[in-house]
């Protein structure tokens, strides 16, 4: 009954008004900006290619109930390590891609059961939670390719080594790897490069997500995100289902690592991922994703909008104001902004649930008392 | 399978104790398929015990187990969880509803029992990885629901339904369950509209007519007669009554329920004072509190100066709603004036100037300052509302550590707290102490007007006696009016001079405490909700 | 502990050995490890010495900002950057109205304080609404106020010439030099210098003599009434509720005193180090203070001066030994890692801690 | 019990399809540099002369035409590779054309290429040498990396 009544323009306004904003920005800012059309589209084209399949491995810990997951970082690490012992063995091309997948599957699976099971110590504080161990583990990184690789982890390649003969180097090339997925079956419509075989893959990672909400797995991960005693009651293990969540994320996270770095073709070490899930979080909730709602709609639609701004805002920024410092500090407080809005209506919206619950019954206490003394 | 004779379920000497405090004793009864079984009893009668030891719940095991036997169908069972009993075909509907708010009627009848296709991830990955079997989820929800005999929306997401239909949710939920044999239902109608009781009451008939036994729990002893086939009424664990529904009615179960006998002098020996010449220091006109599972409705009452009132009445009926409500504590609504001038509702800080006290049924979350030292928990109030313990030095006002420290010292001897010293925290002590310090903290608040909320939950025998004659002193001495509220009858009886009894969140009458428990347990039961 | 009262001294000790915990234990361990190991290694033990009290006079007072937000049950103040933003405000309108020296600090932290209010009072007032979520919901406001103010430094009309970019005359420069403002304002008061007598011992007595003034104060507070219903509070909401306190009132007083103690913290790094970090420099500097209080023994509702004090001399400890001791010793530089390792693992173990009060 | 074993057979055989997957990517992902050298090759005493121009085409695409003494390089995914040279033995004179197929060493990141030797049917040591990158004499700084600004920058 509730949700009829919701059905009007106003509601659905409100509902959207994260997404209805960035249309605003970006149609206020792209001739501001003065790009020309077709470059802005083969560049959003690239720029979804890219990121998307990042984004997409946030949708399953939101379906978990475990929130925005900051640990998908260790995905992403995992995909760089993993790229970085391909290539330094120098394979190459395609088999150089699919060979770090495979390899990324190990480590990966291996931090987000580390990641999880702290995550169940954590109930309720998940995100914070994953936000540090993202953190954390960055340190745990660095140990590994700063000092461990080269000196315990044969490195071959003294073009990827420091010069002090261990640790890499602060970049990584990716140079015979370079956009090798991208350019497979590209197909280039008026100048605008479109990757057809990393959108296939998108593609098939969005099927899976739709094929997966269906599978019992699936089903007892919405029953854990909305209810865990509920749940648990009901015979689910919920700290499993949890962990698996967290896992499958992980995993996700470093294949789409591995696809965004292909299209970079090098990649700075340390800092790659570093702020990597933070800025898939911001363009996921530009796309109308909350901390407990997320569909593929929210990760395309978050990815265009938020890319868009992405590039037109330094441009337009220095038409403005004559400095296109300008743009790019604003773009960094949108995506700030963003999140802290999202996260801000997250837990508002929660409290006032359990108010307005209050003061329904309230009322409807009131009516009878009235109906009762008249 | 079934045998002749045997009947379906059998309970042989249940013994239930935690830690040494007898719940449960000798309990025994049958129960035969098709068989509707009404249980009753007071609150802490142990049938809710009961229930959890049919049902497998790990607090039994977690707490020593039990003595004694359960059997169905003759064979002797032991449940170690719930799923042991989900198993061995015992559904139980409890009565917080166990349902995930965003899934639709069919997806929570089926939660974690979901139909599934085979899948080709599933040999690799597990079978979590088999798709669910939409249409024959469809079909085994559809038809749960026809066993049941209510109609309700499958597809409808429970957060949208009605509250009725959640519990019959919960019903199909159980009857889904092919093995089904013994369903119980803990207060099922409680939240139920009268008609939606009345259908519910129809599938239950129709539920034994197809051989599934019921145990169904509720105060509604009308809704008992009608419904069911025998009763059982319980009382201080033991089963005082076993009979056949056609063979009682409603003021002989009552009587059952309350009745006791008359062996101790205990309650003779003592006084009931009259306080019907005193002036109402305190008077409560249409109140109403949203106070979750103890709402109050429309509650007129007046409160004479110098008396102690028992607010007595079942769990879930609103009589921990009253002084949560008057005290602020819960969004409340009506008038309340003391001493002749009106109170602030919604606003702690008025009633506590108004110097009215309050010592919460709740002693962990609302009652004490678990981290904290005893000192703090007993000054605290009084320093915030009445400014005492502190001293100036230069320009701060500090907390006066060593008044402080006296006071608590004396409420320590004078109460008997056991404790190492005032400045232990508060978490390290029993049950019972923390409930004194609880009493301590008011009483510093030196109130003219003092709530008591369920003072003796949870703590042993002798603690409670020493609360209650502290209670009492504290009337009887200082002549300040005590409001108790408890859910034990026999406990206001011995302490109180008058008491109100609370049914269906309204006041459902005011009896001298010197009248029998029969006259009150009918008053309990009069308007229950 | 600063803030329970007159404890027996057998439960105090006993007190203090389980709220120290294992952590806390190895840090403490290592750092006496890394003390040992300077003079073995070759370095001067009083420089040691020198670099932690100099670092810890520099940080303590952002330290010290936790405690009010921890009290009041607010959780850690990831929030920090907004009182560091207040700070960087005065500290630039100081200079750009021309104050120099000494009096430049006063001002800076004079004209900070409105700014403190104002901001602290509307981050204030956005905790309340959100409560149960402060910390992630406190990281993210600090973020967004930091990238804010990056382009406000960018656009604001300052035009003193040791702060605005030289070539173009406007837009605040990353880093701008203290000297001649209030470089070492407080540090030189009083300072004892020992290298007369050959050894290496610095104390800005004058920096620490500030910080215990402002730890004084905050002890002081918290044994008034306001200051124990703020505690309270932190302790169980629903007690103090029931006591008649304005629970919203007091999470207010205390995020706008934190606030202000992060705007002063900064002004007093500043002071040490001799720079005004403007732009992206912010970003990380809650981290720091939020870990050195957990390693003091702090958790995410309880943390006393003590705790500040013990943790900022650890944790700064650590920070500052590690990269020479190891330097000397392996010619292997691993500072960076541990400091992150232990920085965030501190956290962490703070976070996954099972707290009674968990929601 | 049987459904365990039977999964775990399964579970098993795709663990085991994922490494001989990543096997057979570590064979035919392989990249070489290889470098084409036309000049004169001796081996064992014998001079193999080098003719005036080569034009090497590397899987269907012409890399480079080699004179005399000069060199070309081509990167190849994989250890194998189909070469053609056009061969010009005197200056104006006629083309042969000619296809071989070419299988480098798997270990080698680099090798070197004697055309001469390799056309005239030498065995491998002497035609083949491996390529040693002279140590790097360029300093540290490194191109840096490619951005799109998200994910970099500030730590």
């Amino acid at each position: 009954m509730k949700t009829k009544k919701n059905f009007n323009l106003g509601s659905l306004i409100s509902a959207n008004s994260v997404p209805i904003l960035f249309v605003i920005i970006c149609a206020v800012m792209i001739p501001l900006s003065g790009l020309p059309a077709n470059y802005l589209l083969n560049e959003v084209v690239t720029r979804l290619g890219r990121n998307t399949f990042l984004i997409l491995s946030l949708l399953i810990p939101i379906m978990a109930g475990m929130g925005l997951n900051f640990g998908m970082t260790l995905g992403a690490m995992a995909g760089e390590m993993a790229l970085i012992m391909v290539a330094d063995w120098q394979i190459w091309g395609i088999p150089g891609l699919v060979l770090a997948t495979i390899l990324s599957i190990p480590l990966s699976i291996l931090l987000g059961l580390l990641c999880g099971s702290i995550l169940n110590r954590a109930k309720g504080r998940e995100m914070i939670t994953s936000y540090f161990i993202a953190f954390f583990m960055n340190g745990v990184y660095q140990l590994i390719v700063l000092y461990m690789m080269g000196s315990i982890i044969p490195i071959m390649h003294s073009t990827l080594k420091l010069p002090r003969g261990y640790g890499i180097r602060n970049t990584v090339s990716l140079l015979q790897m370079r956009q090798s997925l991208d350019n497979a079956l590209a197909v280039s419509i008026n100048g605008v490069k479109i990757p057809f075989l990393t959108l296939i893959i998108i593609a098939l990672a969005c099927l899976f997500i739709v094929w997966f909400r269906r599978t019992k797995l699936g089903q007892d991960m919405r029953a854990v995100g909305q209810d865990m005693n509920v749940a648990r009651d009901a015979g689910i293990d919920v700290d499993r289902t949890r962990l698996i969540s967290i896992v499958m994320s992980t995993v996700f996270a470093s294949f789409g690592m591995i696809i965004y770095l292909q299209n970079m073709g090098n990649f700075p070490t340390y800092q790659a991922h570093t702020n990597i899930g933070m800025f898939c979080i911001a363009a996921l909730l530009v796309g109308g994703a909350s901390v407990d709602k997320a569909s593929i709609r929210n990760v395309f639609l978050g990815v265009i909008l938020f890319h868009t701004m992405f590039i037109v805002a330094p441009a337009a920024g220095g038409k403005i104001t004559g400095d296109s410092m300008i743009g790019e500090y604003f773009r960094v407080f949108m995506s700030y902004g963003v999140i802290t809005v999202a996260l801000v209506m997250y837990e508002a919206k929660k409290r006032k649930e359990n108010r307005t619950m209050g003061q329904q019954l309230a009322n409807e206490q009131k009516a009878e008392e009235e109906g009762k003394t008249a | 399978m079934e045998k002749n004779n045997t009947p379906l379920l059998e309970l042989r000497n249940i013994q239930k104790d935690f830690f040494g405090n007898q719940v449960l004793t000798d309990i025994n009864f049958t129960l035969e398929a098709g068989q509707v079984l009404g249980l009753v009893g007071e609150n802490g009668a142990g049938k809710s015990t009961l229930m959890k030891i049919l049902f497998g719940m790990d607090v039994i095991r977690e707490t020593g187990g039990y003595k004694g036997d359960v059997l169905l169908n003759g064979e002797k069972m032991q449940f170690n969880t719930p799923f042991d009993a989900l198993k061995a075909g015992i559904g139980m509907v409890h009565q917080e509803f166990s349902l995930i708010p965003g899934f639709t009627a069919t997806e929570n009848i089926l939660l974690n029992r979901e139909p599934i296709k085979k899948s080709v991830f599933s040999e690799v990955f597990g079978e979590r990885m088999d798709t669910l079997n939409y249409k024959e989820m469809d079909r085994r929800a559809e038809e749960s629901i026809k066993k049941m005999g209510v109609d309700i929306d499958s597809k409808m997401v429970v957060s949208d339904m009605p509250v009725g239909h959640k519990q019959f949710t919960e019903i199909a939920r159980e009857l889904s369950k092919e093995n089904l044999r013994l369903l119980i239902l803990d207060e099922p109608t409680a939240v139920l509209t009268e008609r939606e009781a009345q259908a519910l009451l129809d599938s239950i008939r129709s539920m034994a007519a197809q051989g599934i036994a019921v145990i169904f729990i509720t105060h509604r002893l009308q809704e008992i007669l009608s419904v069911c086939d025998k009763v059982i009424i319980m009382r201080d664990g033991y089963v005082v009554k076993d009979v056949p529904a056609k063979e009682t009615d409603v003021r002989e179960i009552t009587r059952a329920m309350v009745g006791r006998e008359v062996k101790e002098g205990g309650n003779a020996a003592r006084e009931v004072r009259d306080h019907s010449d005193a002036r109402t220091i305190m008077s409560i006109r249409k109140l109403w509190v949203d106070m979750p599972g103890e709402i109050v409705r429309n509650v007129n009452l007046d409160i004479k100066e110098g008396e102690i009132l028992g607010i007595g009445g079942l769990a879930g009926q609103g009589k921990l709603g009253i002084p949560n409500g008057v005290m602020g504590l819960y969004d409340a609504g009506g008038t309340v004036e003391f001493d002749g001038k009106a109170i602030d509702l919604n606003n702690p800080r008025k009633c506590l100037d108004a110097q009215l006290a309050f010592v919460s049924e709740d002693r962990r979350s609302v009652g004490l300052l678990l981290d904290e030292s005893l000192e703090w928990n007993v000054a605290f109030p009084a320093m915030q509302i009445q400014n005492k313990f502190l001293k100036k030095i230069g320009f701060f006002t500090w907390r006066d550590e060593k008044a402080i420290a006296n006071v608590t010292n004396q409420y320590i001897d004078e109460l008997k707290i056991k404790c190492t010293g005032s400045a232990q925290k508060a978490r390290e002590l029993s049950g019972g102490n923390q409930q004194k310090v609880c009493l301590a903290k008011a009483f510093a608040l030196e109130p003219r007007f003092l709530f008591v909320s369920e003072p003796t939950r949870g703590i042993d025998v002798g603690a409670k006696a020493l609360v209650l004659e502290a209670l009492r002193k504290f009337n009887r001495e200082s002549g300040v009016t005590v409001v108790m509220i408890s859910s034990e009858l026999e406990e206001l009886r011995m302490i109180c001079d008058r008491i109100a009894i609370v049914s269906g969140g309204k006041i459902a009458g005011i009896l001298p405490a010197d009248h029998s428990s029969e006259e009150f347990g009918m008053l309990m039961v009069s308007q229950v909700k | 502990m600063g803030n329970t009262t007159t404890l027996g001294n057998k439960t105090k000790l006993k007190e203090l050995l389980d709220s120290f915990g294992l952590p806390r234990l190895i840090i403490a361990g290592f750092l006496l490890l890394l003390l040992i190991a300077a003079p073995i290694v070759g370095l001067d033990f009083a420089t040691q010495i020198t670099n932690i009290i100099t670092r810890f006079s520099w940080n303590a007072v952002m330290v010290l900002a936790m405690v009010p937000m921890v009290h009041a049950g607010c959780g850690l103040n990831f929030g920090l950057p907004l009182g560091i933003v207040s700070g960087l405000l005065g500290a630039t309108l100081s200079i750009e109205l021309g104050f120099t020296g000494f009096t430049s600090f006063l001002v800076a932290i004079l004209i900070a304080t409105p700014f403190a209010l104002l901001l602290g009072g509307g981050y204030g007032w956005l905790l309340n609404k959100i409560k149960g979520g402060e910390m992630m919901i406190a990281t993210y406001v600090g973020f967004s106020s930091v990238s804010l103010m990056c382009m406000m430094w960018l656009l604001l009309p300052y035009k003193h010439p040791t702060m605005v970019w030289g070539f173009s005359a406007k837009g605040l420069r990353t880093v701008i030099s203290l000297e001649g403002f209030y470089d070492k304002a407080l540090a030189n008061f009083l300072t004892i210098d020992l290298k007369k007598f050959g050894v290496n011992l610095v104390i800005p007595t004058g920096t620490l003599l500030f910080f215990a003034l402002l730890a004084f104060l905050m002890w002081a507070f918290l044994h008034t009434k306001t200051g124990t219903a703020m505690t309270a509070v932190g302790s169980n909401p629903a007690f103090a509720r029931a006591a008649g306190i304005n629970v919203d009132k007091m999470r207010f007083i205390s995020v706008i005193m934190s606030t202000w103690l992060g705007a002063v913290g900064i002004l007093v790094y500043e002071q040490g180090f001799g720079f005004v970090q403007l732009y992206t420099a912010p970003f990380w500097m809650a981290m720091p203070a939020v870990a050195a209080i957990l390693i003091g023994g702090a958790s995410v509702n309880k943390a006393s001066i003590g705790n500040v004090i013990i943790g900022t001399i650890l944790y700064q400890g650590i920070v500052t030994m590690t990269p020479t001791v190891m330097n000397s010793a392996f010619q292997m530089d691993m500072s960076e890692v541990i400091r992150i390792v232990v920085s965030n693992g501190m956290i962490l173990y703070a976070l996954t801690r099972k707290t009674e009060r968990g929601r | 019990m049987k459904t365990k074993t039977r999964s775990w057979i399964i579970r098993s055989a795709f663990v085991l399809v994922l490494v001989l997957l990543a096997v057979l990517m570590l064979r035919i992902g392989r990249g070489h540099t290889i470098y084409f050298d036309n000049r004169a090759l001796e081996y064992q005493g014998a001079t193999t002369a080098a003719p005036y121009k080569i034009t090497v085409i590397v899987n269907g695409e012409q890399i480079s035409k080699l004179y005399e003494k000069e060199r070309c390089s081509v990167t190849n995914i994989g250890d194998k590779l189909e070469l053609t040279v056009e061969v010009m033995q005197q200056k104006g004179g006629s083309e042969t054309t000619s296809v071989y197929s070419l299988k480098v060493p798997h270990d080698l990141d680099g090798v070197i290429i004697n055309l001469p030797g390799y056309m005239a049917g030498l065995p491998e040591e002497a035609y083949l040498e491996e390529f040693i990158p002279a140590p790097s004499t360029e300093k540290d700084d490194e191109a840096p990396p490619t951005t799109d600004d998200i994910g970099l920058g500030e730590v």
